[in-house]
């Protein structure tokens, strides 16, 4: 049996079972039902973390996901959890915990020694020095800072557990459940409203479960698990248990992490380990009750100084007591219970200290009943004991002082109701004067407070405004609930008058225990102006530390009104922000990670590159083939020259259906075509294709591609495979937004076509025989730039005579499922023609000798100017972008346009992203004239080249610069040419 | 070398395994042979277009995020004056046939091979589906014949509810660009794991799912 | 009193009772040579550098509640020089320069920590304009170094290199980049300008302008009018609110930016990193927590707070980066109201109305750009001319077309 | 955040994307100054902290322009009409 686990009663354990953990390596036993910190209580486990700051022995402090404290790291390897509370973890068999933030042992730990200087590593110390010498911040003092920085220790490796996210609807949120969300859940399922009732603990009841209560004459937690089985067995009433509701957000939004595995040693096969669901909900009930506060005197850090609740439902949940003789300090009838209940359970309880000189007379009658010793008008000035509490200060109303032996001590010093989600979206919360505290106001649309949380402490407050909150939903959604007559409870007294902290200790007093915030640091920000919550807390650090003030911030607000002579209720609430208690960003992030951050569109030929040993690129969501090396090409070098020869001197296919297809019609689709087009479109005639260009409204180039027209009124529109979504979205807004008054149909056809650039030489011989019959491909029949529809193999299929590579080409498109058979059937008909597939490298390298621009060159502040597309910007009609781009910063003559460049030194290599500046020219901004967008190895040529934009343009053609690239290649004299290396005068496109 | 292999919406998708965890929480099945036109009304002939539509077909066009179907063909809204049609075993020929048919009053678009259509059900299949869109599937808030465009992850998506299977197992049909068939099957296959998920080879008609009798 | 370890162990052995007030609180005078509207970093470096540069030191600093709580209170903390344009590239320079000896000029430590800046990119096209960008720097002398995918693990081995759904191939690493601790820098600059005459007057809400002829004279304010020869503007993210009060229209939208900062764990991000494939940049705070962010909500907003999709857009970014972090948990998320300007850069300059002056639009640069933002304010409310690193922040520019658009993402602030 | 889509019912705020000013129009061709009045109705877009009429597009739904009114302090959505029908006063 261990040291402090008490002997009879069940609690909410299941003692016939019995589960072993570690601790700091150390084997210890608990039971199911058991948190990691009622077993280490029950083992007798005290110490069981290290302050950030001064490394003060620090034991637990609460029952909840509140606790400052008790920090461990939980598991091990890949899995390990830094930072998890102990009172938050479920007792597993096999849990291995450490606890953090000491060297060499939690008894022994060196970092204590920053104690001994605890005088000057006061509030705001770092900013007044570490300053000289200057060298010495950056290699000394910064370095040591950040090694002594942190808790625990993250895992360095991938975390091997899988997370996914929910959707959920309901008519009913209960955020909590204690007694008032169980009423409100109850109320509202019986109705038959979908409901929802979340609540971060395992086991359902709240404080039912660590208060000793009577509803309708039977046990309190035995009502809360008959009530959590009648609402589970209402249809439409979902209960989540380990579930916290983080965050409130906009359009009743909420954020709530499920931790489905984290009470098991590890995930079961295809089972997460956390589940993050949102959840939308026309009501909300906010359930979730109260946060008792501390006292702050002096060493009220010692390990063994606990909350009274958290003391109180270790023993009746966990049958555990911190200490064989506990005592109580409070300032509210409610620690009076604590008392009660330990003596109950046969534990010491040597005195109840009450601030208060008068009582009710109840309180003192049923603590005479059990010889408790009672001390009022009186308080606890220090705690005394290295690693655990030994004995107590107590003076008495008439100033006297005498220590007293305990190895606990219970602390009540009145409720905070939990207002967190009825904050996170902008609402302050209310000073109470009764309750010397916050409760809800402003709430989000459709919240209700109830319970503690609202401010309602007593039990038959809970079930009241509990159950009335949920008729309210019901009846909301639709649905109205039977008035039932609220349970029967015993009326209890709830009073207290706050002690928020004593006077004349002698020991160091923690106001937030985590970030060893005393009262002297307080004092000092406070003095030196930083007095507002906000600066108060960014000065101090106060409230900064995984239980983000929970249990520090009212009472420094009360100590700092105090010391300026204002009451807390002038300092306001800090605002409430999510996540409530932390969250794992892996939760997040749901299953979104690694090869499944984000979708992988395939192209129609995929299978099939895969087969022939394509390698592969990624270019935004789209996988396209990069090249198709043959077997004994290990430079990308050969294989690029291969194909783009082939293809010069051949024929080459490419899979080109990744380039975004809209299709346009409607009687009006010319002229809003002409308007978001900057050349003429509706002069096209039918069964031809021609380049086209949009603007930005700014006039800036948004994007090209082609445009063919099928009849009088149905256009067909390419666009760059990158901007496809947007220039989508761009005429739906224009079609909508601008111009809704023409007749204009949009539609994307990008998913229906496959399409394939078959081009070469050869290409007119390949399509001859692939389409004998069906076209004819003679330049006489399909001249360059035709366009045509044609019913091939039994389907539809569309023809164009348009080249990217400058050779004659054609690119024939079929319906996306006919993709991989067109292919084969191109191979096929053409493998004595040497037809060969290329990828992106080819097809890349072929536009820059051929000058075309492409998304290095169309970089969104690029004007058709800029870009050699000037001529293309009809005068004969308005267009977006039009009027702005004739803005004078636009059109200045002095802006860089596009030229071509070649090294001066045939062998020299070319690098995208160097600079221009003139030969001799020293570098420097001032002398920068531009730089290259885009370069390769051109095999046609036989040296590198490249396109770029240069101040002057074409006018500085033959003239050598410099080509500046100190980052990655260094500087090669080039020569300027103009951008199209290969056949300028175009007669192979046309041949 | 095969030249003539027959039509693959997305062929990467053979290289996916049939069957994830156990059980048959989710059973995934890929519609083949469906004629999808997209339908847009030509300004002002709304009306003109579901009269002619009516009189081809018996079906009138919602002008909601509907479904209605008669025999082999299908009609849903997805937008103002904006539907998608369906037709049985039809293929391209379906909006080849369509075109002229309502030439003067809508715009008539064959999207037949631009989507991957998987046919979902089973007894976990909203549970899975909760997983991954963010629309209400609760029965009294999606019905039988309701449709949702919306998104899936990153996926954007088209899907709709028909009558329930004799086992009274809800049944939806998910649509997804081709190019994503991959990625989106995937995602349905992870989040129906826990529960079980099989795919099986195409189905039948497209009411293949109504209780008989 | 001059901060030290001296002043510190002095007060140490006096119990800390002998520590005054950081900057004095000031009372409101009916009227000064300068006010500056917004006690935020840019405002009270103004102030600092008025005074301390130009002589000018009846000024006064106004700020609707405690200074320092708006976005200098809420941002990632990162300085960083790593611009392409030569319209911005000099003048960031010269807020590295000012950083770098920030502490000796304010006798504050802010806590300036050059653990580098590291921008990753994933493919060839980001990597080409990676490269653009760090020769751009080069050219005016700022330290740019390329780094391959093997350099880039050496120095971070918990990323993911090896199952990416786009791999990392390398990175533009600003090494003289990295963090200061931003409420640190709001204080060193209060208190320095504060002793040399300056008033900082808190919980003083402007309400309007006080109009003589053509001319702005001085605020109405919650604390009476107060008058002044030159009223200078430095509230981003309310810039258009604080502007309609006297009439102006303006190019910025007020957008909100979340940020996140996790649990503190022992130290496992060396440097500032960047993803460069989705919406993600992070570093480690000297308390150990990881403080980090994304892309803007992208909708106006004057609310404090974000919604759910870019939180969780952040996390995937995260993970898909860094799948180590899996577990590390997020303690605190928060908002920011940016001043998205129409082309993502910054206006420092003079208004159409006579004796008022605009600094603003700072997207969600503002926080490195504090020193050199006073700097140049001060210089330009002091000579009457922009000082020559802030030339290209002109209002006009947008109406010239002379634009400074780093992303090339148009007229659309969300996309900035 | 929710919006309500007219045709798709009410979705989450990640279905939408962004544009801004709702009010924002296109100066006609004949209008004198027209280079001013552009740069006016591109560049100095509303900006109010209160209620105000901003365009989204239903991205990941029906592909519809929206003109959403709603109030950038709040983020309380207002009212939701199609761009093609709203009166585009």
């Amino acid at each position: 049996m261990s040291a402090n686990r008490l002997r009879e009663g069940e609690g909410a354990l299941r003692r016939d079972r019995t589960l072993s953990f570690t601790f700091d390596g150390k084997r210890y036993t608990g039971h199911p039902g058991d948190t990691l910190a009622s077993a280490l209580l029950a083992s007798g486990v005290r110490l069981v973390g290290r302050s950030f700051k001064y490394h003060r022995p620090r034991g637990i402090l609460t029952v909840g996901s509140e606790e400052p404290n008790a920090l461990v790291e939980l598991r091990t390897g890949a899995r390990r959890e830094p930072n998890t509370r102990a009172t938050g973890v479920e007792l597993f068999d096999g849990l291995e915990a450490r606890s953090q933030n000491r060297w060499p042992s939690l008894r022994f730990d060196l970092g204590a020694i920053n104690s001994l200087f605890s005088a000057l590593l006061v509030a705001g110390f770092y900013y007044k020095t570490f300053m000289w010498p200057a060298a010495f911040w950056e290699k000394v003092y910064e370095p040591a800072i950040r090694r002594a920085a942190g808790l625990g220790r993250a895992s360095l490796e991938p975390d091997p557990d899988g997370y996914e996210k929910a959707h959920a609807f309901c008519d009913l949120l209960v955020v909590g459940g204690g007694p008032a969300g169980l009423a409100a859940a109850l109320t509202a399922g019986r109705a038959g409203a979908r409901v929802i009732l979340c609540d971060e603990d395992f086991l359902l009841g709240g404080r039912l479960n660590g208060d000793r209560h009577e509803i309708d004459g039977e046990d309190g937690a035995l009502w809360a698990r008959q009530t959590a089985e009648e609402l589970a067995a209402l249809p439409e009433v979902r209960i989540m248990t380990r579930t916290t509701v983080f965050g409130a957000y906009d359009g009743n939004t909420f954020g709530a992490l499920e931790r489905v595995a984290d009470h098991l040693p590890m995930p079961a096969a295809h089972q997460v380990r956390q589940r993050f669901w949102k959840i939308v909900a026309r009501r909300t009930v906010l359930a979730a009750g109260a946060l008792e506060r501390p006292i702050v005197f002096g060493g009220n850090d010692c390990p063994g100084v606990m909350l009274a609740s958290a003391v109180r439902t270790y023993v009746n949940r966990f049958r555990v007591t911190p200490g064989r003789r506990t005592a109580v300090f409070t300032s509210c009838d409610d620690g009076w219970k604590t008392a009660f209940d330990l003596v109950d359970s046969n534990v010491e309880v040597p005195v109840l200290v009450d601030a208060r000189r008068e009582v009710p007379a109840e309180l003192e009658g049923q603590a005479s009943r059990r010889g408790l010793r009672v001390v009022l008008g009186a308080q606890i000035l220090d705690a005394h004991g290295s690693k655990g509490v030994r004995g107590i200060d107590v003076r008495d109303d008439r100033g006297r002082t005498s220590r007293i032996a305990t190895d606990a001590l219970a602390v009540a010093g009145g409720w905070n109701p939990n207002t967190a989600l009825s904050a996170h979206l902008g609402g302050r919360p209310r000073w109470s004067d009764t309750l010397a505290a916050h409760v809800p106001a402003d709430l989000p649309p459709g919240m209700i407070a109830v319970g503690a949380a609202a401010g309602e402490l007593s039990l038959a407050g809970a079930l009241r405004t509990g159950a009335a909150a949920g008729r309210q939903a019901a009846s909301a959604a639709g649905f109205e609930a039977a008035a039932d007559s609220p349970p029967r409870v015993a009326d209890e007294a709830a009073g207290g008058t706050p002690l928020w902290f004593v006077q004349g200790f002698r020991g160091k007093a923690f106001i937030d225990f985590q970030h060893d915030v005393t009262t002297k640091d307080v004092a000092i920000a406070a003095r030196e102006g930083f007095h507002c919550p906000e600066l108060l807390k960014r000065y101090t650090t106060l409230g900064m530390g995984t239980d983000q003030g929970k249990t520090s911030a009212l009472n420094a607000h009360a100590i700092v009104a105090a010391l300026t002579g204002r009451s807390p209720a002038d300092l306001g609430a800090i605002a409430a922000r999510p996540p409530y208690t932390p969250v794992a960003i892996g939760a997040l992030a749901g299953a979104h990670r690694g090869p499944h951050f984000r979708p992988c569109r395939l192209t129609p030929s995929h299978r099939w590159a895969e087969s022939r040993g394509a390698t592969f690129v990624d270019l935004g969501e789209w996988r396209r083939a990069k090249a198709f090396p043959l077997s004994g090409e290990t430079d990308w070098k050969r294989t690029l020259t291969r194909e783009v020869r082939s293809v010069r001197d051949g024929v080459g296919v490419c899979d080109v259906s990744t380039l975004g297809k809209i299709d346009v019609q409607g009687a009006d689709a010319g002229t809003f075509l002409d308007r978001v087009y900057a050349n003429m479109i509706s002069s096209l005639p039918v069964g031809k294709t021609r380049y086209g260009i949009m603007l930005r409204e700014d006039g800036m180039v948004f994007d090209d591609g082609t445009v063919a027209r099928l009849s009088p009124s149905h256009f067909l529109l390419s666009t760059t495979s990158a901007h496809a979504v947007k220039v989508l979205q761009h005429l739906e807004h224009a079609r909508q937004v601008l111009w809704p008054d023409l007749d204009v149909q949009l539609a994307s056809v990008t998913e229906q076509w496959a399409q394939f650039a078959v081009a070469g030489p050869r290409s007119r011989a390949l399509l001859e025989r692939l389409l004998e019959g069906v076209a004819d491909v003679s330049n006489a029949g399909f001249p360059y730039l035709a366009c045509a529809e044609l019913q091939w193999q039994g389907r539809p299929a569309r023809l164009f005579r348009i080249s990217f590579s400058g050779e004659l080409a054609y690119e024939l498109a079929v319906p996306a499922r006919r993709g991989e058979a067109a292919l084969h059937a191109i191979m096929g008909t053409g493998e004595d023609l040497g037809v060969v597939p290329y990828g992106m490298e080819a097809l890349g390298t072929m536009r820059i000798e051929k000058g075309h621009v492409a998304g290095a060159e169309l970089n969104g502040t690029t004007t058709a100017h800029d870009l050699g597309l000037g001529r293309m910007m009809s005068a004969r009609k308005d267009y977006i972008g039009r009027v702005l781009a004739g803005r004078p910063g636009l059109s200045a003559p002095d802006r860089p346009a596009l030229i071509g460049v070649k090294p001066s030194r045939p062998d020299a290599r070319l690098t995208a992203g160097a600079h221009f500046l003139r030969l001799g020219a020293p570098p420097s901004l001032e002398n920068d004239e531009g730089f290259i967008s885009s370069a390769t190895f051109s095999p046609t040529l036989g040296h590198w080249i490249g396109l770029g934009f240069l101040r002057g343009g074409q006018r500085r053609i033959g003239e050598r610069v410099r080509a500046h690239d100190p980052l990655s290649s260094g500087d090669v004299e080039v020569e300027i040419a103009s951008p199209i290396f290969y056949d300028p005068e175009g007669n192979r496109l046309r041949a | 070398m095969r030249t003539e292999p027959t039509d693959i919406t997305c062929p990467a998708l053979t290289s996916l395994p049939t069957a994830v965890g156990n059980g048959r929480g989710v059973i995934a099945t890929e519609r083949e042979g469906l004629g999808i036109a997209r339908i847009a009304a030509r300004k002002g002939q709304s009306a003109r277009m579901a009269e002619l539509f009516r009189a081809r077909f018996g079906l009138e066009p919602p002008n909601a995020p509907r479904r209605a179907s008669r025999g082999d063909v299908a009609i849903a809204g997805i937008g103002p004056q904006t539907w998608l049609a369906t037709c049985e075993h039809a293929g391209n020929t379906f909006a080849q046939s369509l075109g002229p048919v309502l030439a003067d009053c809508a715009a008539v678009c064959d999207q037949s091979d631009a989507c991957l259509i998987l046919r979902l059900t089973g007894p976990r299949v909203r549970a899975s589906l909760a997983k991954l869109i963010p629309v209400d599937m609760h029965p009294r808030s999606f019905r039988a014949g309701d449709l949702a465009q919306t998104v899936c992850g990153y996926i954007n998506i088209t899907l709709w509810r028909l009558e329930d299977t004799v086992q009274s197992d809800p049944v939806f049909e998910v649509w997804a660009g081709r190019s994503l068939a991959l990625s989106l099957q995937q995602a349905i296959s992870h989040a129906a794991a826990e529960f079980g998920f099989v795919r099986q080879s195409s189905t039948g008609p497209a009411d293949a799912g109504r209780r008989t009798g | 009193m001059r901060y030290s370890i001296f002043s510190l162990l002095r007060q140490a052995l006096a119990g800390h009772r002998g520590w005054e007030l950081a900057w004095r609180d000031a009372e409101p005078k009916p009227g000064y040579d300068v006010i500056i509207v917004g006690g935020g970093g840019h405002g009270l470096s103004t102030a600092h550098y008025l005074a301390k540069v130009h002589g000018i030191t009846d000024v006064a600093v106004l700020e609707k509640g405690c200074i320092g709580l708006g976005n200098a209170g809420r941002n990632t903390t990162i300085i960083r020089s790593n611009y392409l344009l030569a319209g911005n590239n000099p003048f960031y320079e010269l807020s590295m320069k000012l950083w770098e000896g920030l502490e000796q000029d304010l006798n504050y430590n802010t806590m300036v920590s050059q653990r580098g800046v590291l921008n990753l990119y994933h493919s060839d096209s980001q990597r080409d304009s990676y490269v653009r960008r760090g020769n751009a720097m080069r050219l005016h002398g700022v330290d740019a170094e390329l780094l391959n995918a093997g350099d880039v693990r050496r120095m971070l081995p918990a990323l993911d290199f090896d199952n990416a759904r786009f791999p990392i191939q390398g990175g533009l690493l600003q090494a003289r980049g990295g963090t200061a601790r931003h409420d640190a820098v709001v204080w060193g600059y209060a208190r320095a300008a504060s002793g040399r005459g300056v008033d900082i007057v808190q919980n003083c809400e402007v309400t309007g302008f006080i109009r003589e002829g053509g001319r702005v004279v001085g605020v109405r304010t919650s604390r009476g009018d107060i008058r002044a020869r030159k009223i200078g503007m430095a509230v981003a993210g309310h810039t258009s609110s604080v502007a309609r009060m006297a009439g102006l229209r303006l190019p910025i939208e007020s957008h909100v930016l979340q940020a996140f900062v996790s649990e503190a764990i022992k130290p496992l991000v060396p440097c500032v990193v960047t993803y460069g494939a989705g919406h993600f940049y992070v570093s480690q705070s000297d308390k150990g927590g990881l403080v980090f962010g994304g892309n803007i909500d992208g909708y106006n907003s004057y609310a404090q707070r974000g919604n759910l999709p870019t939180v969780e857009d952040v996390c995937e970014s995260g993970m898909a980066l860094m799948p180590a972090i899996g577990r590390v948990r997020i303690l605190r998320s928060w908002g920011g109201i940016m001043d998205m300007s129409m082309d993502g850069s910054p206006i420092i300059d003079r208004t159409p109305i006579e004796g008022l002056y605009l600094n603003g639009g700072w997207c969600y640069g503002g926080f490195k750009a504090t020193p050199a933002s006073g700097y140049c304010f001060a210089h330009l409310l002091a000579r009457e001319e922009p000082h020559e690193v802030a030339r290209a922040f002109r209002l006009d520019r947008f109406a010239t077309g002379r634009l400074l658009d780093e992303k090339g993402q148009g007229p659309q602030p969300n996309l900035h | 955040m929710r919006i309500e889509c007219p045709l798709c019912g009410e979705r989450d705020v990640s279905e939408f994307s962004y544009l801004g000013d709702a009010d924002f129009r296109l100066p006609s061709a004949d209008t004198d100054g027209l280079a001013d009045r552009f740069y006016e109705a591109v560049y100095l877009r509303d900006n109010p902290s209160g209620p105000h009429r901003e365009l989204w597009y239903h991205a990941g739904g029906c592909l519809c322009w929206l003109r959403v009114t709603r109030n950038t302090r709040t983020h309380e959505i207002l009212g939701v009409e199609l761009a093609t029908e709203a009166p585009r006063a």
